[in-house]
């Protein structure tokens, strides 16, 4: 075991799998002699060459586009995009390609690569770094969207990223990539993906959130001292964990889903709507979002009235429970 | 050498055989295998009869569109059969020779116009990327292709193709700078068939030439008369030396012309003349190409006509096989998402079926 | 009055617009001289000229991208991609960009554009030809997304999207370009953007949908006489009609939300969301979606599968009907 | 003349100024107005010294954060000062000194670095499109704004900046087509400061140099040495004589250096060497234009302390009232979504301003 942050948990997944693996390589701007804008990549360089850790010019769809044609060719590249914002020119490949080519060649070429992307808010950064976009990913059949909480998921979920046979978008919170240690374990393992994890077992209300909202809800819930929550770090955005989420309601009857996104078409919506399907006559409340406005994500001085802060959580589960049907 | 010599600014288009089918450029003629020349000349045989044949299925409502590449076929012949068994093609969508000399079979060939993603699956062993559709991004996947290449050293070289009004695509400009950036084995065919659906190349695209394109990227560019498989040959084999020693990628501009619609759901005559379209029927890759076997006694006109007759009915034999394929199964539209079928895809499958239980088919 | 197809009604919206306004122009690939490969902006460049109405290098990023500077130079920018799966490469420009130079420049520049989009399966199409992305553009703030399924709601919302003064992406129900007619006023009108279309009162139970499936709900309706539905047409998915959604739950109890986009994380989740939200102590029965599979939407041969039909709305009808609360 | 005396592919990079400030080239010297000149050097003053202060305060905390273009203002003043004031320019980010010249204020400038969107707010006259960060998207952005001039028969000329490494993305490359297809009257500034945050210019592109990108898209392209005014200036003069006349864009590669940091976040120790920093620090624009200047008895050294002492004062005053501003009204991050707020949007800022009530401020 060791003591480590999301961040160089991460980085241990990377080294680790090129370590065992010949045919993983790691690449996107500044990824590969800097190692990195956050400095993920840091030392990979070094280790493995050139040839498998490389800075790529600006162009988006070229590092999406490439890593599609190296999967065909026999690799397994691990691609970084330098902010979730910036991964919108290389959308047409994710969404156009990436997704769709085992369906497209009838299971003939599969695409085992990984699009990683720093995502979210709260870090006081320039337009273009602060967005959370989950939905965009999740929306589109073919694709897996991973988001880890801890320094033991983020290894473990990037370990069976790599490994798995279809795209993976990994998606990382940097407002915590360096928030917190974990002790994790040394050696490789992975941690499945589609599987929601249950930070905490309770009885009251499910709390479903991810990222660096998993943290927040915590943190409320040490507020809150009298309500019993079941708080579930959802992990894996699609496919997602309909079954840990549906259990849970069955228990709980209210549920509060708490996400940075923008609130409409956003990723809470889908999981009201499959708790509609599978668990509505259980609700004893209406569900409840907690979300991003449906505004751009604010400059930093005005950042702090988007950012959702564990007061805000505790007020709205308040609220939640006070409700009666 | 070669690229110096025709460096597009120079304005002089590599030719060697001319539209009659004389050799021009003596000293030019690439060595090409008999056997090979046969190859070519079989496929675009067989090509053009399947090109011909596609557009007329369609118009009695058997095939579902199609996309003729009538009169490019020496751009693709001449380019494809310079490149090594083992090497990559990456499609656009225009480039049924290219395909079925690749080893892609007509009939896969024919069931993706049909309609079905079965068309797309090649044979194990066929290294021939499916059908691209959304214009430019194929020569992205043919760089990561390349780069696969270069870092396992293997002596794979990729050919990828696109069309004129491709180049103006930012996909493609990412995918020449990719390429360039690291040398790779890689070879870019622009078939510059003078359209992009009713946009003629000269108003959508300001340069003079389209191989100028690759000065912008620091790597030889050449125009070829796309009509001349053997100029279109000899610029692919110098351009793959090139790959091989690890000099890097290498654009040629194929100059030729699409001589049918856009697809089959398209009317040029809605933007452009047929004295047009005439003028370029003079050109026919076809006709030069055959005179120069039978120049070179490698062919003969009865030979020919036998040859027409087996295409003809390969061609007949091939749709027969389509035409009773029929409809994509359910579980097929499912099966392929992910590796595994996921419970939610499960649970929508199986809501369907249920339906279909209970209604029938729709 | 003149009897018009949709693909007419928007031809005619558009010459219209141009005819009124001389800083509408109109472009993308091959709309002007051949007037679209659907032919919807026909006629166009023979009355305008080639400054107003031109062909464009395939370059969809260059459209979108170009608009946006036109629009913040006096111009009214209409462009057509030429297929909603082939707006993926101008996507960039659409979420970074056109939904925010308001917001970014604290309203200095606003921009009064519309970008065209036939979408939308069921035409026997090649692959990317058929796709149905509403989700992609109705989560991202900024932007307004309609959707016409008549010729008159087609010129009047046209109409209105020309004048209005933010971006507004128009999808095109190709299916039904020309699939019926209707009486439409000569002059030109404006539909207002935001309002949903009650198609149809009704007290049992409410149906949901836009763009060419509100035809299939109505074809279905004809099948099922005992049920006396209440229908909507959305027709502006962003920003959203609660309202009117709300009354109709408030009074039926009961919502099918049909669509053809992909089911997860798609419009009809955000639907059920907001329902959810203001109506839940009204529901008797949970709120269903009848949706395109999470599945790239397959070829033709395949497509019958995916593409909803009436009976199949009868169906999810009759069993929405027998659930009870 | 000039583009065709200085084509990017002979390999001579335009200079008049060289590094001492000695004139080297005699009969290129442009004619510009000493009031020009005088705005120039005057905002290369205050330029420079609002970068190096930025960069301070962001080190003490006061700053958010800042994208130092020390080393690139005569690229950008030298072109700036060529266009009309009726002229639009649209940025990159990395262009302080352009928008000083052109009416964006610096408090404006350091209000957006302080993290506030009304920093992009300028005043109502100033043709100047706020800061874009997604790279090579606003060369389209450039592109329509010329397209409508050109439409409505304006006078106008666009000029847009980029920086080398946004020359590889596909935004640049359909920007740049389109420009070239309709002949538009813009000019493309890339400011090749030989640096992509941590990746060097030669290893991600190929191509000798970047002003022969312009040859791909049928356009003239130059080579010009960025740190020197004059150079820049001539340069633009005369693309935008061309603009002016119909003939289409011009795209300029201005060769100069970022000498600070890409941002206050990034650590150039990791990745590039002192030598090289001090070897361009000889180069710098302010040194050989205050020479120039001096030698011409526009100028003095006395005036120039002068003016040193009166541009600190400038800056601490802006950067004072830019720190008064504090944090953004609730109703701001609403207000300008859409030109009315939505009743969605309503309901969410009620909810909101309803849990500040009850809860109080975050
Ligand atoms: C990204 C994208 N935009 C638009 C289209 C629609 N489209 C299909 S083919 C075509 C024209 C292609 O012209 P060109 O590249 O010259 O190839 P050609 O058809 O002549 O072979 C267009 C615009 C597309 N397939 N992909
Ligand atoms: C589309 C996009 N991808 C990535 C980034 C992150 N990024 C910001 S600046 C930069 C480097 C830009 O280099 P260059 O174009 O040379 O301009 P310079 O910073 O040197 O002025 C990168 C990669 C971005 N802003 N936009
Ligand atoms: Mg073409
Ligand atoms: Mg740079």
């Amino acid at each position: 075991m060791a003591v480590k942050t999301i961040l160089q948990a991460i980085n241990e997944a990377l080294d680790q799998s090129m370590e065992k693996d010949d045919s993983v390589v790691v690449y996107g701007e500044d990824v590969g002699f800097e190692g990195g804008v956050f400095r993920t990549t840091a030392g990979l360089q070094k280790k493995y060459g050139e040839g498998r850790v490389f800075d790529t010019p600006i162009a988006e769809a070229a590092i999406v586009g490439s890593a599609i044609g190296m999967a065909v060719n026999g690799l397994k590249p691990v691609v970084e995009l330098q902010f979730s914002g910036f991964s919108l020119p290389g959308y047409n490949q994710v969404v156009t390609h990436a997704a769709r080519f085992r369906n497209r060649s009838r299971g003939k070429y599969n695409l085992p690569m990984v699009v990683r992307m720093p995502y979210g808010g709260g870090v006081r950064a320039l337009e273009h770094h602060s967005e959370s976009l989950e939905t965009l990913y999740a929306h589109i059949p073919g694709l897996k969207l991973v988001i880890p909480s801890t320094p033991y998921d983020a290894k473990g979920l990037m370990m069976a990223a790599i490994n798995d046979p279809d795209p993976v978008i990994f998606m990382e919170p940097k407002r915590i990539y360096r928030a917190f240690k974990q002790d994790i374990p040394e050696e490789p393992y992975e941690v499945e993906i589609g599987k929601a994890r249950i930070v905490k077992e309770g009885k009251d209300v499910t709390i479903i959130a991810w990222g660096a909202l998993v943290r927040e809800v915590e943190k409320a819930m040490k507020q809150v001292t009298d309500i019993d929550a079941e708080i579930i770090d959802l992990r894996t955005i699609a496919p997602m964990d309909t079954e840990t989420i549906v259990n849970s309601i069955k228990k709980t009857g209210r549920v509060l889903i708490v996400h940075e996104a923008y609130k409409s078409f956003g990723p809470a919506a889908e999981i009201i709507s499959r708790i509609n399907e599978e668990a509505f006559y259980y609700l004893e409340a209406a569900p409840k979002r907690l979300t991003g406005f449906d505004v751009t994500i604010p400059l930093p001085k005005g950042e702090h009235h988007f950012i959702i802060d564990p007061k805000q959580i505790a007020y709205e589960l308040k609220k939640l429970m006070a409700e009666k049907a | 050498m070669l690229f110096e010599e025709f460096d597009p600014l120079k304005g002089e288009m590599l030719q060697i055989l001319d539209k009659n089918g004389n050799i021009v450029n003596d000293k030019l003629v690439p060595k090409i295998k008999k056997e090979t020349l046969m190859k070519m000349y079989k496929t675009m045989v067989l090509g053009r009869i399947a090109d011909v044949k596609a557009v007329q299925f369609q118009r009695q409502g058997r095939m579902l569109t199609y996309a003729p590449n009538h009169g490019q076929e020496a751009a693709q012949l001449g380019s494809i059969a310079a490149m090594d068994d083992d090497d990559w093609l990456v499609l656009a969508f225009r480039e049924l020779n290219a395909m079925l000399y690749k080893g892609v079979t007509l009939e896969q060939s024919y069931l993706y116009w049909y309609g079905n993603e079965m068309g797309s699956k090649y044979d194990e062993n066929v290294k021939v990327l499916p059908i691209n559709v959304p214009i430019g991004s194929q020569i992205n996947h043919a760089a990561g292709i390349a780069y696969a290449s270069k870092l396992k050293g293997t002596k794979e070289v990729t050919i990828a193709y696109i069309g004129d009004g491709g180049t103006s695509h930012g996909e493609f400009h990412e995918g020449m700078s990719f390429a360039a950036a690291y040398d790779l084995p890689m070879i870019v065919v622009i078939q510059n068939n003078q359209w992009a659906i009713s946009t003629p190349r000269k108003k959508a695209i300001k340069s003079k030439t389209l191989a100028q394109k690759a000065i912008g990227y620091g790597i030889p560019g050449i125009q070829v008369d796309g009509n001349d498989p053997l100029a279109m040959y000899l610029a692919v084999e110098k351009a793959r030396e090139r790959a091989s020693k690890g000099e890097g990628p290498t654009l040629i501009e194929a100059v030729t012309y699409r001589m049918g619609p856009h697809t089959t759901s398209d009317n040029p005559k809605l933007y452009r003349e047929d004295k047009e379209v005439d003028e370029w029927a003079k050109k026919d890759p076809l006709i030069r190409f055959k005179k120069y076997l039978i120049d070179k006694k490698y062919w003969s006109n009865k030979k020919d006509e036998e040859l027409q007759e087996a295409s003809k009915k390969e061609v007949l034999e091939a749709f027969k096989k389509v035409e009773k394929t029929g409809l994509v199964d359910l579980e097929d539209i499912f099966k392929y998402t992910y590796e595994k079928l996921t419970p939610n895809l499960k649970k929508q499958l199986n809501a369907y079926k249920e339906y279909l239980n209970e209604e029938g088919a729709k």
